[in-house]
Parts: C-alpha cells; structure tokens; sequence
C-alpha cells in the first residue's frame, strides 16, 4: 500500500527529536503493550506480517499523531479480532467469552519459558529449495508494483535501477503472506542503488543505498 | 508518528485499553502476565546496546572474530551468546576512513534486538525515517557527523528479514586497551551509523 | 518539497467523501477567510506562489487535520509576516502599529473594483520570448529534481518518460518564483505519460495521465 | 485535510482569529470590508457551474463556438462573458464514445472558478487527490461511473497554470432541445469528470 507508512524520501517532518534520557519505555502501559504483542503471538498464529499490515491500514492523521506503542495496540487488537480471538463487545467491557472452536489456539507462553524464545526468535528464513532468480553482480530493476495490501517494496526505489550485492538465502514473502496467499519462500538479495539513481544528479555521486528486496520485487534491467 | 514518547492523548484512555485487553487475554489463557513481566525484564535489563559493544569490541581486538562477523554475522554474535527475536539474521556493515554506514527502516521500525535492544523513538519517528534515505548527510550532520566528500555513505533500508549493526573504526589511541575498556567507548549511535563509535 | 501535500499516487486516505449540499462556504469565517486572501494580495504584493509554499510547510499532522481554509488563515499569515505587514504581537492582541516603511503598499482593493478586478485574473503568462527547449512530439523524460522548496513537479512523474503534446507558451515559474529567485519565465508543456510508466503493467494500457510542466522540469528521453 | 468543509476544532478560535486579522487589516489599511463582503457576493452568487454549463451547452449546439473552444478556450470562454481569476488560461478537453476525461489537482485546488466556482470539499479533499492519478477507474466507480475498457481515461493534473474543464458527451434524445435547456443538464460533476454530463 502506497500509504503514509512508505515515507523514505518524503520532507517536512520536522528535526529528528532525541529524548534526554531515552528510557525503554515511558510508562507502564508502554511495558504491557509490548509484553503483549511479544507473548500473544505464541497463542494466537499470527506474525509481524500482520502486525504491519494493520498498522499500515491506521488511518494517516491517527498514523502521524499516535504514539509508537499507540499503533501497536490498534493493530494487535484488530489482528485479535480477524481471529476471533476477542470482539469489541469484549473491549468495550462484556464478560470475556469463550474462544470459538474455529481459533486454533496454543497454551500461552509460559514465564520459566521467556527467555529461551526470545533466544530462539521467529527467523523468516525458509528451508525451501528455491532457484535464485538472480546472481551477485546481476544488473536488475525494481518493479512498479503498486498493491493495495502490504509490500516490503519501498516507493522510492521502484522503476529504479540497482545491481545485486549479495543472496541473503530463502525467506517467507512478506508480501504474499500479509494478504494471505501463503509463504511463498523465495530468494532475498541485497540491491545496491546509486543515489543519483533513485534522487537525481544533487546526491553525493559515491553514496549508496542499500535494500533487501525478494525475488518478486525485481526484474532485469 | 509522534516525535515524542509520550502520548499526546490522556494517558488515562490507552492505559485503561490496554489493561483490559490483558485482563481480557489472560482470562482466555493466551497469555500469562507473569510472562509479560518477564519479557519486559528481559528489553529493560538483558538486551540492550552493551551487546552489540561487546560484538564490536572482540572484533576490534580479534582478527579471526572479525573475518567469522564479516562473513556470518548472526554465528559470530551467537558466539557471544546473543541471538534470537529481531536478530535471527543478522548483517554487520563496517565503517572505514572511506566509507560511513548508516542503518534506517523507512517503512517501520525494523532494528537488531539481540544487539541493541529495542530502538530509541527517533529511530522510529518520521523525520528520520523520511530523510536518512535522502539526504543522509543533512542527517548525519544533525548527529554531528560531518562527512568529508572523500566519504561514501551506505545507507541500509532494512526493510525485510536481515537485520543491520555498524562495526565503528576503531578510535585511535585505544592500541593498549583490552577488550573491556574498548566495549565502554562503543555508543548505540555508533552501531546505528549516527555516531563516530 | 516532497511534502504531504504531493500525494498522487498515494493510498490509504479512505473513500470520497461528498457532501449533501454543498455550499460553497460552510460558515461566516470560511466566506471572510476567503475573500481576505482575494483582496490582499491587491495591497501587500504576493501571489499564490508564496501562499502555496506556506501551506505546504505546515506541519503534516496539522496539513491533514486542518480543514481547508485554516489551511489559508496559517498561509496567509505566515506570508503576511514575512512581508512584516502584521505581526504575532498584533494577531495576539496588541494595538496594530504602522507599516514598517520598507513595506511597499499599494491601496486596498476598493469594493467598486472587485468585479473588474475579478475578471482581469492575474494571469501568470508572460510576453518574454524565450525560445521552447522541447517541441510537440518530442519524448522527454520528468526529472530527478528533490527539491526543498516549493515545485510544481510532483514525485509521482519524476524520473518517467512522457511526450510533449502541446506548448502552452511562456510563464512564470512557479518553482523559481516560491523561492524569491524571480520568474523565470519559460515555455509550459502538457506532457502525456503512459499510466503504465507511471503505475506498472497493472495499469490499464489505454490510460494516459497528462500534466503541464515546465522547460526546467523536462530533460529529452 | 478533513474531507468534511466543517473544522473538527472548536469553530470560535479560528473565528476569533480570521476577525482580528480582518480588523487589524482593515485598520492598516491594506482591505476594505465592503470589498471582502463584495467578493464573497460574486463566489455565491455570480460565479459557478452554471456559467461552465452555458459554455457545454453553446459548443452542444454550434460546431463553430466548439471549434473555437476547443482551440482557444480562454477566449471561447469569453466570449460568453466569464474571464478571470483562475481561469486565466483555460483549457478544454473533450470526452468521446472512446475517451474520458477527468480533472484533479494532486498538489493542491486548482481549479477553474470562472466556469465552476469555487472546488466543493472532495475535490481538495486527499482521498481524491490522492486516487484519481493512480486509480482513476476506481475513483469513477465511486462516483458511479462503470466505464468499459474501450473507453481510454485521461487524467488532466493541472498543477500548473493552465485550467481544465471537461466537455462532456451530448446526451442521447437532446437533439430537439435548444441551448438553455442542454445547460439544464449540465452537472458541475460532468465538467470535472466525474459525472457523465
């Protein structure tokens, strides 16, 4: 989605603010929220994929003006929802209602259990025997692809020519996964643009960005 | 995206919504509080940025440390015992006298856990999100950071599954310190690209 | 400015809403805020160029929940300011004082003239001959051009190809003229650009967008 | 900004505001009131589709006034009697059995007052802006046109100073009907392109 959330390239934000202090969170709402969305996701099947889709869907004034953990919240309770994990009436104050049959549930992920999945995290990478579409040194472009749901595909790089740095392996498609239609695992490559490529002649000629794109995303130059 | 942490809005409201949706949660048993509690023990005390300084540290001080973190970065900060969530593929980046990296997610909030911890708001926020992939000197002059034109910059848009950490150079006139003392000068901005280490 | 403002192209803003009668001021404020924009410009020189360049410097949280003429109120001030023929301490309540003499007036839009001055327009055509850089038929391309100020080029064209189908003639230029580096002027083009450069192969192939763009904007294909 | 014309924020501080910047203004002497209140008049009254809708009607119904139309529009226009402010310099498209037309301003609210008036909300509004260059089938959709895939779309972004007005097709069973009752007809929608006629 070409939304608010795609905004590398974009100006008029303002400084870059740093806090005094930064402390990991500022309030103890802030503690629970991200608790939540961390352990939840071990009882509930759903991924960053969703997350990030339902953020993104935030309407942009509420995007702009919501805190971090703001955000979280909205998405976590609407990924709950699309599960049928808790309703409205639930939030609104109703008695909690047993979880209907159709929500495949786990056991809740245990305190003595913590550390060992956090440690053990929720790696992307897939066993997959896929065929890299592309080769280190390959000369590709980003594809204008312009959907309507989740893409990791940055705006500002599309239609722009870049060569690809490295294979990184075969990775679950975010893209593909967030709207549904499965996994689809392919190869992700490190793309290297020149940043007179994607903003114009003014960008310092030596200066590079980098991005990590999947196999869709691309095609030859 | 507020600039700030803290919400504009009463924090009564969100406080009392997200109290309920644990309240909630937890009578249905898909979560455990006691688990929330250890998780939050976990980012507040366990996982921060003195990880990744102990990463850069042994590579400043340890060729072969450093050859394994260049090639396979996620077994060599294994080694150190750091690993797991937001860090299960990792990618280290090294500034040289001729090259300044600088690591941003445009789309999100996408940063190296095991290593660093959870990310500070300006890294999440929208002016650094819009203009490190732009105009990453301006930003990096916002930091303090002014680049000769003899210095390429690489900027990461750690956008998808890999996640990014700077290897600083190594300050001159730290050739008699040990591994320890090294590890106290290395910043979180510095593994971030917005400081010189 | 690759501000908010320049969102073609962009997703996620919810659908068209219309309203049921459509007035063309919705209160007694709206109709004043109006009109002082039309009739000061009569006095205090400046032109839609300056007010734009304001209006788009507001804040992006502010730009979207603004409504459209406390978009003006912001713009029309901040140009007055600039121009120091009002000032904060005045806006805030204190007695207005005399114009500062470096501030060149003419006088106030007088009642009996608004129709005649209404009808003449302010036509932003100029009769300097400067030869056209591009001819119909010619392929161009939009280009790379990020810059900080105000530009009537919007990012969703840059770096695309298009072809010029009419030479609308010599005028000022918007982009020159919002920063204070004079008019400019130059010939203006419509330039016809496939949706499918623009958007992708999901495009429809018979889809054109066409946009008028300056000789500075274009570079040939 | 809002889609909604009304302001979301208490409505007496910005017209608290707007007074005191008439007054001071007005004191300085750089506007009359009479003149504001004579503006307001033309924008209410004088100024809108039914002058655009004359013009649709006049090239209905004299090939010569269409020809000049479509070749010089400014003065075609004028010839009818409206000229000026934000129509300066006027253009118009023409649709057809094969080709639709729709006019948008993705930067800001060009529009042209002399034929239409003043823009009604949604035109300024983001969800138009934003759509109608990248979607315009589906923004056609919503304002209940279901175009075939014969027909070609033909977005006019008039961000510069050229203003667009759309001709729309004749209807069908209107070939008895004079000048005045074909401007009847005439939706300030089908000018822009958002309706048929």
């Amino acid at each position: 989605m070409n939304g608010l959330h795609d905004m590398g390239g974009m100006m008029g934000f303002g400084p870059i603010e740093r806090e005094a202090h930064e402390p990991v969170f500022h309030a103890d709402w802030e503690r629970r929220m991200f608790a939540l969305v961390s352990a939840v996701g071990y009882a509930v099947p759903f991924n960053d994929d969703h997350l990030r889709r339902e953020i993104e869907r935030t309407p942009p004034a509420e995007y702009l003006t919501s805190t971090y953990y703001e955000l979280w919240y909205r998405a976590l309770v609407s990924v709950l929802e699309e599960r049928r994990a808790v309703s409205r009436e639930e939030l609104a104050g109703a008695r909690p209602r047993p979880l209907p049959p159709s929500v495949q549930i786990g056991p809740a992920l245990a305190a003595g259990k913590v550390v060992a999945a956090i440690a053990a995290g929720a790696s992307a990478r897939r066993d997959a025997r896929v065929p890299p579409r592309f080769t280190v040194g390959d000369r590709v472009r980003a594809r204008d692809l312009n959907p309507a749901g989740h893409t990791r595909l940055p705006r500002y790089v599309r239609g722009r020519p870049g060569v690809i740095t490295r294979d990184h392996g075969v990775f679950s498609f975010n893209d593909s996964n967030a709207r549904g239609d499965g996994e689809q695992p392919q190869h992700v490559h490190a793309v290297c643009f020149a940043m007179r490529d994607l903003w114009g002649p003014a960008a310092s000629a030596g200066d590079h960005l980098y991005l990590d794109l999947w196999d869709d995303h691309l095609e030859p130059a | 995206m507020s600039e700030h942490g803290h919400p504009r809005r009463g924090l009564t409201d969100i406080e009392l919504k997200v109290r309920a949706l644990e309240a909630i949660l937890t009578e249905k048993g898909l979560v455990d509080p006691r688990a929330l509690d250890a998780i939050v023990e976990q980012y507040e005390t366990r996982i921060g940025p003195r990880n990744g300084a102990a990463v850069v540290a042994r590579a400043w001080t340890d060729s072969a440390y450093k050859a394994r973190l260049m090639s396979d970065a996620t077994a060599a900060i294994a080694e150190l015992g750091y690993r797991g969530l937001q860090g299960e593929n990792m990618v280290v980046v090294e500034n040289t006298a001729t090259v300044h990296n600088l690591v941003v997610c445009t789309l999100c909030s996408c940063y190296p856990w095991p290593v660093l911890g959870l990310p500070p708001v300006w890294y999440k926020s929208a002016p650094y999100r819009s203009r490190a992939v732009i105009d990453p000197r301006g930003v990096l002059k916002e930091f303090g950071i002014d680049l000769s034109v003899t210095t390429d910059v690489r900027v990461w848009d750690s956008n998808a599954e890999l996640r990014y950490m700077v290897l600083p150079m190594r300050p001159r006139g730290t050739e008699g310190l040990g591994a320890e003392k090294l590890a106290a000068l290395v910043t979180r901005d510095g593994m971030i690209g917005t400081a010189s280490v």
